[in-house]
C-alpha cells in the first residue's frame, strides 16, 4: 500500500472523527444534522477510496448506502420530524459541553491505549484506524448519553454505527459489510419510525410519565 | 439385603405417585388406607431387615443405580451405621404409618398429606444409604421437600405459612451449606462418591471448613441452637404422624449425616471441634429446654424438647470427636455409643410424646395447654403411655432415656483424660449444663403432662374428650413397651450399636465385663454399673413387700370435695395454669436470658372485668439472628428498587460505563 | 444441509405467508402446524450426519438447542393458540393488531433458528439483531402504552448492544484476516476455531469485552438487564415464554461461541472473571429484586435473569463439572421457564389478574393448576428431584472446591433468591383464596407437563448421548 | 471371703440395711424435732411420737378428691418404694451390699428424681391451686438441685475414679486422699442441696401450713391416711438417706468394708448410729439458727449450690491431675 493511498484514507478517518467530536460540541438541532450528514459523507468518501484502493467492488454499496441514506434521507427526515411536531431546537445536555469534550478526548485517549498492545503487522487494519473507529463508537454511545433529546440521541447512534461502518471496511475483504449494514439501516428506520409513530417528542422516555404511575403496581 | 430395601423406597415413592392417581377415582379413606397400611409394611420390613442385618453382624453392601449423574450414577451402601439410623427410620416410619391408618376416618388434614407421606418416608430411607454426595443431598432435600409440604397441611393458618416458609428457607440454608460441604471434600475433580472422599488427600484448613459447613448444614436441619428456629415452629404446624417423624426421625437423620463426615468421610477432625461441639450442645440442650418449659402449646414444647434432646446427643458426638482427636478412641466409642444409644431412645419416646399429644389434640381440638386438663379420666391408655414417655424423657430410671444418658455422664466423666487444658474445663461445664438440662426436662414434663392430664378439665372439650382409636393406642402402647424394655435392658442395643462403632472407631466402646446383657459396664477399670433389669425387679419385690404392710393397714377410700386448705373452688379455673407453673423458673432462669416480663392488668376496685396476666418474652435468638439478616435483606430490596425506574438514558450509561469500565481494567491489565 | 434448509425455510417461509391468514384462528392453526414440522424436522439431525459448510453447520453445541427450540417452539405455539383466542374473547387484543402476530413468531423463530445454526459470525449477529425487530414488535401487541413503553425499552438498549456486539464481531474478523485471509472462512466457526491459536491475543480481549457487553445484554446480564422484566411483564405471556427460554439462551450461546475461541487461543486474558463478575452480579441483583415484585410475570423474569446470572457465572468458572453444569442448567432453564409463563398465562386467565397480592390459594381454587404451578416453582427453585437441583449441585460444588472464596457471593445469591421464590410459591399457591376466581379460560396443561416431565426425567436421569454433547462442549469451553 | 460368702454376706447386709433404714427413719426426724424443740426451750414430743403418727395414719380411712384419679393413688407406693429402694442402696454401715452394683450415684440422683418427678404430678392431679403451687416450686428447686447435686457427685467420683457407691466410700476411706479444697466445696453443696430436697430451714418448713412459703406440704395437702402415712415416711427416709450420703461420700470413716470382716461390720453399724446422731445435732442446731426464706431466694440458694459444685469440679483439675 503506498503512502498516499494509506494518507488519504487516514485522512477520510480522521475526518470522521473530527466530524463525531463536532457533533459534541453543537448546541443546535439543524447543526447537528448537518454535521452528522457530513459525517456520513465522509464514511461514504472514505468507503468508496478503500473499494478503489483494494478493488473491493461491494463497499461501493457501503458508500452508496452511507450517502444515501445517512447523508440524505435521514437527515431530511429527521429535519422534517422536528418541523411537524415542534421539537425544541436546542440540545439539552445532560453533560455540558466542555465536559462531553473532554470526556471524549479522554475515551480517544481510552482507544489509543487499548490497540497500542496490538501487534502492528498482525492486524488487518492498522492500529490507528483501529483506535479512530473504536473512538468514534465510543464517542457516539457518549453522545447517547449525555444528550437528551430524542432526535440527539437517534444521531448519536448513528454515529456509533458510522465507527463500525469505519472499521468495517477498513478491514481488508470483509465479508458481509453490506448485508450487516443494511440490517442496521433497518434498525435505525424503526427507531425514526417509533419516534415518529409513537409521537416521542423531546425525549426517548416522554412516553414515561403517566404511564410510570400505573405501571401495574411496581412503583409505589 | 439394599436391593429389597431400595425395591421398599421405590414402592415408597409408588405409594405416594399411585395415592396421586388413585385419589381422583377413588374415595379418600380407602386410598390413604392403602398409602398407610403400605408405607407401614414398607417401612416395617426395612427395619426388620435392619435388625436381622445388625444382630447378624453382616459386612457392608454396596449397589449404584444408573440414575443421578451420569458419571456417577446413584451409589448406595449398607453398613452398620447407616443400617442404625435405617432402623430408627423404619421404626419411626411404620408407627407413624399406623397412627396415619387408624386416624385417617377423624384426619382433618389435606388430601394431599397422606401422598407426601410416602416420599417423606422414602426420602428418609435414601438418605443414610446413599453413598455419593449426589444422591445423598437429593434424598435429603426430597426429605425437606416431601415434610415441607406437609407443614403446610393447615395453611389457611397465617402462622403456618410462616412455620413453612422458615422451614423452607432454612432446610435450603442447609443443603447448600451440606453442598459446600461435599464440593469441598469432592475437589475439583468431582469425586463426589463417598468412597474417593474417604481416600482424598484433603488439607486441615479444608477439613475445618468441611466440618463448620456440615455442622451449618446438618445442624441446621438437626435443630441446633441457633439454627433451630424453624423447628419448634415447623414441627407443631405439621400433622400429628408428621410431627412424630420430623421430630423423632428426620432430626436423627440429620445427625447421621455429621456422624457420617466426621467420623467417616473425614481422615481427622482436630480437638477444637470437639470443644465447639460440646459448647454448643450444652446450650443447646439447657436453651432448648427453658424454651420448652416456657411454651403454652403442646406440640411446640415438644419440638423444643426436641432441640434439647438434639443438644444431649450433638454434645456426645462433641465428646467422641474430643476423644478421637486425643488418642482415645476406646473412650470417643464410648461417647458416640452414647448418642447413638440416646437417638434411638430419643426417637422412640418423642414418637410416643408426639403421637399422644396428637390423640389429645384430636379428642379435644386444643394444643394450648391452658385449655386442657383432667385428660386421664377420658383417656387413660394415652395417659398411661404419655407418662411412661414424659418418664422417659425426664431421664428417670429405670427407663431407656435414663440409660443413655447416664452412658454418657460415664463418657464425660473420663473428660480429665483429655489432654488440652480448654476441654478440661469444659466437660465439667457441659457436664452442669446437661445436669441442668435433664433436671429442667423433668420439670416441663410434669407441666405437660399435669397440665394436660391431670387436675380439672380447663374446657368443656377436654372434659368430653373420648379415648383415641384402637390402632393409636396399639402404636402408643408399643411405644410405651419399647421405652421400658430398652431401658431396663440397654445392652440389647449396645450389644449391636457397639461394634458398629467399632468399626469407625477402631477400638471396641464397650468393655464387657462378662456379666452380659444383664450389666451395662462401660469402663473395664471403672467400676461403675447400672442394670436396669435388676433394678426393676428390686424394686418391684420391696413394692410388693409394701403391699403387705398395706393390708394392715385400714382399706377404705371415699371420695369428697378437694381439702385445698380449706379453701376449694369450683371453677377450674382456679387451678394453677401452664404459665403460672412455669413461673418459678421463668423468674429463676428466663428474666435476663428471654426478658421474660410479666404484665398484670388490675382492674379498678369495684370494676368487675376481669383482671388480666400476659407474658411478653423476647426471644435473643431471632433477635440477634435472624430478624438483621431479613431486615438487611429488605432493606437492600427496598433500595434496589429503585433500580427499574430510571429513564432509558441512564440505563444507557450504565451500559456505557460498564463497557468503558472493562476497557480500563483490559488496558490496565495488559 | 437439506435439514438445515428445511428447519430454517419453514419458519421463514411461514413468516411471509402468515400475514395472509384469513383470521387468526387458521394463523394459529398453520402456526402450531409449522412449528410441528420445524420440530419433526429438528429431530431427523439426530440421525443424519452433521452437515457443515461455511454458512451453516451442525455440532455437539447446537444439536441439542436447536431441537430444544424447535420444542419450545411447538410447545408455545399450542399455548399461544389459547392464549390468544382468550385474549381475543375479553377484549385485551385486537383482532387487527394480531395479523403480524403470527408471522412475527415464525420470523422470530426462524432468527432464532438462524442464529444457531449459523456457521458465521455476521451471520448470527444478523440473526439476534432480527431477533430484536421481531421480539419488539411482538411485546407492544396489546398497544397498551406500557407495552410500547416496554417494547421501546427493550428496542434501543438491545439496539446499541447489538451494535456493540457488531463491532466485537468486526474485531474478531480483525484478529482473523491477517492469519486466514480475507473471505467467509474467516468467519466461519468450524474454521476459526482450528486457526484460533494464531490470533492476536490483544485483538480477542478487545472483541470479548465488546461481545460481552452487546450479547450480555440481549442475554439480560446485571446491569445491562433492564429492559427484561418490562418487556416480560408486558408483552403477551407467550412472547415472555419465548424471550426466556430461548431469546436469553441463544444470546448466552452467541457468548459462548467467542468464549471458545478466547479459550481456543489461550493467549488472552481470561475471559471467565468478566463472566463470573457479570453472573454474580445478575445473580445477586436479580435475587434481591425479587422481594418486591407485585407483578407476577415481572418476578419470573427476576428469575431469568437469576439463572442467567448462574449460568454465566458456572460457564466463567470454567472446568468440566461447571460447564457440564451450565450447559444443562442453560438447557432444563428454558424449559422450565416457559413452562412457568404458560402457568403465569393460565393463571392471568383464570383470576384476571397478574398482581402476585390477588392471587393467593391457587392450589384450593384451582387444584390442577395451583399444583403444576407447585410443581414449576419447585423445578425454578432448585429443588430436587427436578433437573434445576442437578446443576446447581454441580455449581455449588465445583464452585467451593475450584474458587472457595467466589462460593460465598453464589451461595448468597442462590439463597436470598430462594428465600423470595419459596415466599412467593407459598402465598400463590397456599392459604385462602382471594380475588376473583373466572372459570373456564385458560386451555390445556398438556405443553407444560410436557416441559416437565422432560425436567424431571433429567433430575433423576441424563441420557447418554446428551451427556457426550456436554462433555464434548464442556471441553472447548475451557 | 469367697465369692459365695460375699454374696451371703451382701444378702444379709443387704436386708439389715433396708430393715435398718425403714426402722432408723422416724427416730431420726423424732430426734431432730427433739433437738429442735429443746434448743427452743420446750420439752418436744418423745422420739417415738414419729412412730405412733405413722401407725395412727395407717389406720385411717382415706379421703380423696373427687377427680383424683388412679394416679393419685398410685405415687404414694411409688414414692415411697422408690425412696426406699434409694435408701437400701446408700452403704451406711458397710460397703458390702449385694444390690451395690445395681445403681450408682448418677442412678441414685436419677431416683431422687423420680420421687420429685411424681410427687410434683401427685400435686396436681386433685386441681388445686395449691398443688399447682406446691409441684411448680418444687420443680423448680429440683431444676437446680439436681444438677448441683450431680457436680457434687461427679467431683468425688473423679477423685474416686468411679461412679458406684461402694467404690467411692471404700475409697475415700482410704489414707491416700487427703483433705482437699474442692470435697469441701462439694461438702458444701450437697449439705445446701440437701437442705433444700428435704424442705428444711431456710428453704422451706416442714411444719408450717402457711401458703405463701409452703413447698412440699402444698403438694401433699390432699393426701390422708395411709397414703399420707406412706409420703411422710418416704419424707423421713429421704431426711436419712441424705444424711447417709453425704455421710458415705464424705465422712465415710469405720464404715465395714469387705476386708474389715464381720467385726468391722458391726463396728461400722456402731460408727453409723453415731454419726447420724451427730448429723441430727448439726441439723437441728442449724434449722434453729437461721430464719426462712423467700421463695424466689431459693433459685439463688440452689444456683449458689450449682456455682460451687460446678466449682469443686473445675478447681479438682487445677489443684490435680486427674
Amino acid at each position: 500500500m503506498s503512502t498516499l493511498h494509506y494518507d488519504i484514507a487516514h485522512v477520510l478517518d480522521g475526518s470522521v472523527l473530527l466530524l463525531g467530536f463536532l457533533l459534541l460540541y453543537q448546541r443546535r438541532m439543524f447543526g447537528l444534522i448537518n454535521i452528522f450528514a457530513f459525517q456520513a459523507l465522509g464514511l461514504a468518501l472514505a468507503a468508496a477510496w478503500q473499494a478503489h484502493v483494494h478493488g473491493e467492488s461491494h463497499l461501493y454499496a457501503t458508500a452508496l448506502i452511507a450517502l444515501s441514506v445517512k447523508a440524505g434521507i435521514i437527515p431530511y427526515a429527521l429535519r422534517r420530524l422536528i418541523i411537524h411536531f415542534g421539537i425544541h431546537r436546542t440540545i439539552d445536555t445532560a453533560l455540558g459541553i466542555g465536559p462531553s469534550l473532554v470526556a471524549g478526548a479522554t475515551l480517544v485517549a481510552l482507544s489509543v491505549m487499548l490497540v497500542l498492545p496490538v501487534t502492528a503487522d498482525s492486524a488487518a487494519l492498522t492500529r490507528e484506524k483501529l483506535a479512530l473507529a473504536l473512538s468514534t463508537v465510543l464517542i457516539g454511545l457518549l453522545m447517547m448519553i449525555t444528550r437528551r433529546n430524542a432526535i440527539t440521541q437517534v444521531i448519536g447512534f448513528m454515529a456509533l454505527e458510522n465507527g463500525l461502518i469505519l472499521a468495517a471496511v477498513g478491514v481488508q475483504g470483509m465479508p458481509l459489510v453490506v448485508e450487516m449494514g443494511i440490517a442496521f439501516e433497518v434498525m435505525v428506520a424503526f427507531i425514526i419510525f417509533g419516534i415518529f409513530f409513537f409521537h416521542i417528542r423531546d425525549r426517548f422516555e416522554s412516553l414515561d410519565l403517566q404511564y410510570l404511575e400505573s405501571h401495574r403496581g411496581e412503583r409505589r | 439385603m439394599l436391593y429389597m430395601i431400595l425395591g421398599t423406597v421405590l414402592i415408597l415413592f409408588a405409594l405416594g405417585g399411585a395415592g396421586l392417581v388413585m385419589g381422583q377415582w377413588s374415595d379418600r379413606e380407602t386410598v390413604e388406607g392403602w398409602i398407610y397400611a403400605g408405607s407401614a409394611a414398607a417401612c416395617g420390613l426395612n427395619a426388620a431387615l435392619m435388625v436381622g442385618f445388625l444382630v447378624s453382624g453382616a459386612s457392608g453392601m454396596e449397589a449404584a443405580v444408573p440414575v443421578g449423574l451420569p458419571w456417577l450414577s446413584a451409589r448406595f451402601r449398607l453398613d452398620g451405621l447407616a443400617a442404625i439410623f435405617l432402623l430408627i427410620v423404619g421404626t419411626g416410619g411404620v408407627l407413624s404409618a399406623l397412627y396415619g391408618f387408624a386416624h385417617r376416618r377423624h384426619t382433618q388434614d389435606p388430601a394431599w398429606v397422606a401422598f407426601f407421606f410416602p416420599l417423606f418416608l422414602g426420602g428418609m430411607t435414601l438418605v443414610p444409604l446413599a453413598d455419593d454426595a449426589f444422591s445423598f443431598l437429593l434424598s435429603w432435600e426430597l426429605m425437606s421437600l416431601a415434610s415441607w409440604f406437609m407443614v403446610l397441611a393447615s395453611h389457611q393458618h397465617h402462622e403456618t405459612r410462616r412455620a413453612a416458609i422458615v422451614y423452607l428457607v432454612m432446610a435450603a440454608i442447609g443443603t447448600v451449606a451440606m453442598m459446600l460441604a461435599f464440593g469441598t471434600l469432592a475437589g475439583a475433580a468431582g469425586g463426589y462418591s463417598f468412597e474417593a472422599m474417604r481416600g482424598a488427600d484433603i488439607s486441615p484448613w479444608a477439613g475445618a471448613m468441611v466440618v463448620l459447613f456440615v455442622l451449618v448444614g446438618a445442624g441446621s436441619k438437626a435443630g441446633v441452637v441457633p439454627l433451630h428456629a424453624w423447628l419448634p415452629l415447623a414441627h407443631p404446624a405439621a400433622p400429628t404422624h408428621v410431627s412424630a417423624l420430623m421430630s423423632g426421625v428426620m432430626t436423627k437423620v440429620a445427625l447421621y449425616a455429621i456422624i457420617r463426615v466426621l467420623f467417616d468421610l473425614l481422615p481427622a477432625v482436630g480437638w477444637g471441634w470437639g470443644l465447639a461441639m460440646l459448647a454448643v450442645g450444652g446450650l443447646t440442650a439447657v436453651l432448648g429446654v427453658l424454651y420448652a418449659v416456657l411454651q403454652r402449646d403442646i406440640k411446640t414444647v415438644l419440638a423444643y424438647s426436641t432441640v434439647e434432646n438434639i443438644g444431649v446427643i450433638l454434645t456426645a458426638i462433641g465428646l467422641a470427636v474430643a476423644f478421637k482427636a486425643s488418642g482415645y478412641a476406646a473412650l470417643a466409642g464410648l461417647s458416640l455409643v452414647a448418642g447413638l444409644f440416646h437417638a434411638i431412645n430419643h426417637s422412640l419416646y418423642k414418637s410416643l410424646l408426639f403421637l399422644g399429644a396428637g390423640a389429645v389434640v384430636s379428642a379435644t381440638g386444643y394444643r394450648d395447654l391452658e385449655r386442657l386438663g383432667g385428660v386421664i379420666h377420658r383417656m387413660p391408655v394415652t395417659a398411661a403411655t404419655f407418662l411412661i414417655g414424659s418418664a422417659a424423657i425426664a431421664a428417670l430410671p429405670p427407663l431407656n432415656g435414663f440409660a443413655s444418658e447416664w452412658l454418657l455422664f460415664q463418657a464425660l466423666l473420663n473428660g480429665p483424660r483429655l489432654p488440652e487444658w480448654a476441654l478440661k474445663l469444659a466437660v465439667p461445664v457441659v457436664g452442669a449444663l446437661l445436669a441442668l438440662a435433664t433436671a429442667l426436662a423433668s420439670a416441663c414434663f410434669v407441666r405437660v403432662f399435669g397440665i394436660t392430664f391431670l387436675g380439672r378439665p380447663r374446657s368443656p372439650e377436654a372434659m368430653m374428650a373420648k379415648e383415641a382409636e384402637r390402632g393409636i393406642l396399639v402404636v402408643l402402647v408399643v411405644l410405651a413397651g419399647a421405652c421400658v424394655i430398652l431401658g431396663v435392658a440397654p445392652m440389647m442395643v449396645l450389644s449391636i450399636v457397639s461394634p458398629v462403632v467399632e468399626t469407625l472407631m477402631g477400638a471396641p466402646p464397650l468393655a464387657d465385663g462378662g456379666r452380659g446383657l444383664l450389666w451395662m459396664e462401660p469402663l473395664a477399670e471403672r467400676d461403675s454399673s447400672y442394670s436396669g433389669l435388676i433394678l426393676l425387679v428390686a424394686v418391684m419385690g420391696m413394692a410388693s413387700l409394701m403391699f403387705l404392710v398395706r393390708r394392715q393397714a385400714s382399706g377404705r377410700l371415699s371420695r369428697s370435695h378437694a381439702w385445698d386448705c380449706g379453701c376449694p373452688d369450683p371453677n377450674p379455673l382456679t387451678q394453677y395454669t401452664a404459665s403460672s407453673f412455669s413461673q418459678p423458673i421463668r423468674r429463676v432462669f428466663a428474666t435476663t436470658l428471654f426478658r421474660a416480663r410479666e404484665d398484670v392488668e388490675m382492674p379498678e376496685p369495684g370494676d368487675v372485668s376481669p383482671a388480666r396476666f400476659t407474658v411478653s418474652l423476647y426471644d435473643p435468638v431471632w433477635q440477634w439472628f435472624y430478624r438483621p439478616v431479613t431486615r438487611v435483606i429488605g432493606w437492600v430490596a427496598d433500595k434496589s428498587d429503585a433500580a427499574q425506574l430510571m429513564s432509558i438514558r441512564e440505563y444507557l450509561a450504565i451500559m456505557f460505563a460498564a463497557l468503558i469500565l472493562l476497557l480500563t481494567v483490559m488496558m490496565v491489565i495488559r | 444441509m437439506t435439514v438445515i434448509l428445511f428447519i430454517l425455510g419453514l419458519p421463514a417461509v411461514a413468516a411471509i405467508l402468515l400475514p395472509l391468514a384469513p383470521s387468526h384462528k387458521v394463523g394459529a392453526k398453520t402456526n402450531i402446524g409449522v412449528c410441528m414440522a420445524t420440530f419433526c424436522v429438528s429431530l431427523a439431525l439426530f440421525f443424519v450426519d452433521r452437515p457443515t459448510d461455511l454458512l451453516f453447520f451442525i455440532d455437539d453445541f447446537n444439536i441439542y438447542l436447536v431441537v430444544l427450540t424447535t420444542f419450545v417452539g411447538l410447545t408455545t405455539s399450542f399455548f399461544s393458540a389459547g392464549y390468544i383466542a382468550h385474549e381475543i374473547e375479553h377484549k385485551h387484543l385486537d383482532v387487527r393488531n394480531l395479523r403480524f402476530y403470527h408471522a412475527m413468531f415464525q420470523a422470530f423463530m426462524f432468527t432464532m433458528l438462524l442464529g444457531l445454526v449459523a456457521n458465521n459470525l455476521g451471520f448470527l449477529w444478523v440473526a439476534v439483531e432480527g431477533a430484536t425487530l421481531a421480539t419488539a414488535l411482538m411485546i407492544s401487541l396489546s398497544r397498551t402504552q406500557a407495552s410500547i413503553k416496554a417494547a421501546w425499552k427493550y428496542f434501543i438498549l438491545c439496539g446499541v448492544g447489538i451494535a456493540l456486539a457488531l463491532f466485537g464481531t468486526i474485531l474478531v474478523y480483525l484478529a482473523a484476516q491477517p492469519v486466514m485471509g480475507a473471505g467467509l472462512h474467516a468467519m466461519a466457526w468450524s474454521e476459526l476455531m482450528r486457526w484460533g491459536p494464531q490470533f492476536d491475543p490483544v485483538l480477542l480481549d478487545l472483541a470479548f469485552v465488546f461481545l460481552l457487553i452487546g450479547y450480555g445484554t440481549k442475554a439480560g446480564l446485571a446491569p445491562l438487564h433492564a429492559w427484561l422484566p418490562d418487556a416480560h411483564g408486558e408483552g403477551p405471556t407467550p412472547v415472555s415464554a419465548v424471550l426466556s427460554g430461548l431469546l436469553l439462551n441463544v444470546a448466552l450461546y452467541a457468548l459462548l461461541r467467542f468464549k471458545m475461541l478466547l479459550v481456543a487461543n489461550g493467549k488472552t486474558l481470561a475471559p471467565g472473571p468478566l463472566m463470573i463478575g457479570m453472573g454474580l452480579m445478575s445473580l445477586v441483583l436479580a435475587s434481591v429484586m425479587l422481594y418486591r415484585r407485585r407483578d407476577i410475570k415481572r418476578m419470573f423474569a427476576y428469575s431469568s435473569i437469576e439463572h442467567i446470572g448462574l449460568v454465566t457465572f458456572a460457564f466463567g468458572l470454567g472446568g468440566a463439572m461447571a460447564n457440564f453444569a451450565g450447559l444443562l442448567h442453560m438447557m432444563l432453564h428454558s424449559l422450565t421457564k416457559s413452562a412457568i409463563f404458560f402457568i403465569v398465562g393460565h393463571v392471568a386467565h383464570v383470576k384476571g389478574t397478574q398482581n402476585l397480592a390477588d392471587l393467593r390459594g391457587l392450589t384450593v381454587s384451582h387444584p390442577p393448576l395451583g399444583w403444576t404451578l407447585v410443581l414449576a416453582m419447585v423445578a425454578i427453585a432448585g429443588l430436587p428431584p427436578l433437573g434445576l437441583f442437578t446443576s446447581e449441585f454441580l455449581m455449588v460444588t465445583t464452585t467451593v472446591s475450584q474458587a472457595p472464596l467466589l462460593a460465598a457471593p453464589l451461595v448468597l445469591g442462590l439463597l436470598v433468591g430462594f428465600g423470595a421464590l419459596a415466599l412467593r410459591l407459598q402465598g400463590l399457591a397456599f392459604g385462602t383464596p382471594r380475588g376473583l376466581v373466572h372459570t373456564g379460560g385458560g386451555g390445556s396443561l398438556v405443553p407444560i407437563y410436557a416441559h416437565l416431565a422432560l425436567v424431571l426425567v433429567a433430575g433423576v436421569y441424563l441420557p447418554a448421548p446428551l451427556v457426550r454433547w456436554f462433555e464434548a462442549v464442556s471441553r472447548l469451553l475451557g | 471371703m469367697t465369692v459365695s460368702g460375699l454374696l451371703s454376706v451382701g444378702l444379709l447386709a443387704q436386708i439389715v440395711q433396708a430393715i435398718l433404714v425403714l426402722a432408723l427413719a422416724p427416730a431420726l426426724t423424732g430426734l431432730v424435732r427433739l433437738l429442735k424443740a429443746r434448743l427452743q426451750g420446750r420439752r418436744g414430743a418423745s422420739l417415738v411420737q414419729p412412730y405412733r403418727d405413722l401407725a395412727c395414719l395407717l389406720r385411717k380411712d382415706v379421703v380423696i378428691a373427687e377427680n383424683a384419679s388412679w394416679l393419685f393413688q398410685a405415687i404414694p407406693y411409688i414414692v415411697f418404694t422408690m425412696i426406699w429402694f434409694a435408701a437400701v442402696l446408700v452403704p451406711t454401715f458397710t460397703t458390702v451390699l449385694l444390690l451395690g452394683p445395681t445403681a450408682d450415684l448418677i442412678a441414685l440422683v436419677a431416683f431422687l428424681g423420680s420421687v420429685r418427678f411424681f410427687m410434683a404430678l401427685a400435686g396436681m392431679d386433685t386441681g388445686t391451686s395449691f398443688g399447682g403451687l406446691g409441684a411448680s416450686r418444687e420443680v423448680m428447686i429440683g431444676s437446680l438441685a439436681e444438677p448441683a447435686v450431680l457436680m457434687v457427685i461427679f467431683t468425688v467420683a473423679l477423685v474416686a475414679h468411679s461412679t458406684s457407691l461402694i467404690d467411692v466410700a471404700e475409697y475415700l476411706t482410704g489414707t491416700d486422699v487427703g483433705i482437699r479444697v474442692s470435697l469441701l466445696m462439694a461438702l458444701l453443696a450437697m449439705v445446701m442441696v440437701a437442705i433444700a430436697e428435704n424442705a428444711r430451714i431456710p428453704v422451706d418448713n416442714p411444719t408450717t401450713h402457711l401458703e405463701l412459703t409452703m413447698v412440699h406440704e402444698a403438694m401433699i395437702l390432699e393426701y390422708s391416711g395411709r397414703h399420707l402415712a406412706l409420703i411422710e415416711a418416704a419424707a423421713m427416709v429421704k431426711l436419712l438417706l441424705y444424711i447417709s450420703l453425704i455421710l458415705c461420700m464424705f465422712v465415710p470413716f469405720g464404715i465395714g468394708t469387705r476386708a474389715d470382716g464381720f467385726a468391722g461390720i458391726g463396728l461400722g453399724l456402731v460408727v453409723y448410729l453415731g454419726k447420724l446422731m451427730g448429723g441430727a445435732v448439726i441439723l437441728a442446731v442449724f434449722e434453729s439458727s437461721i430464719a426462712k426464706m423467700r421463695v424466689f431466694r431459693v433459685g439463688e440458694f440452689l444456683g449458689g449450690a450449682l456455682l460451687l459444685g460446678v466449682l469443686a469440679m473445675i478447681y479438682l483439675y487445677i489443684s490435680w491431675a486427674v
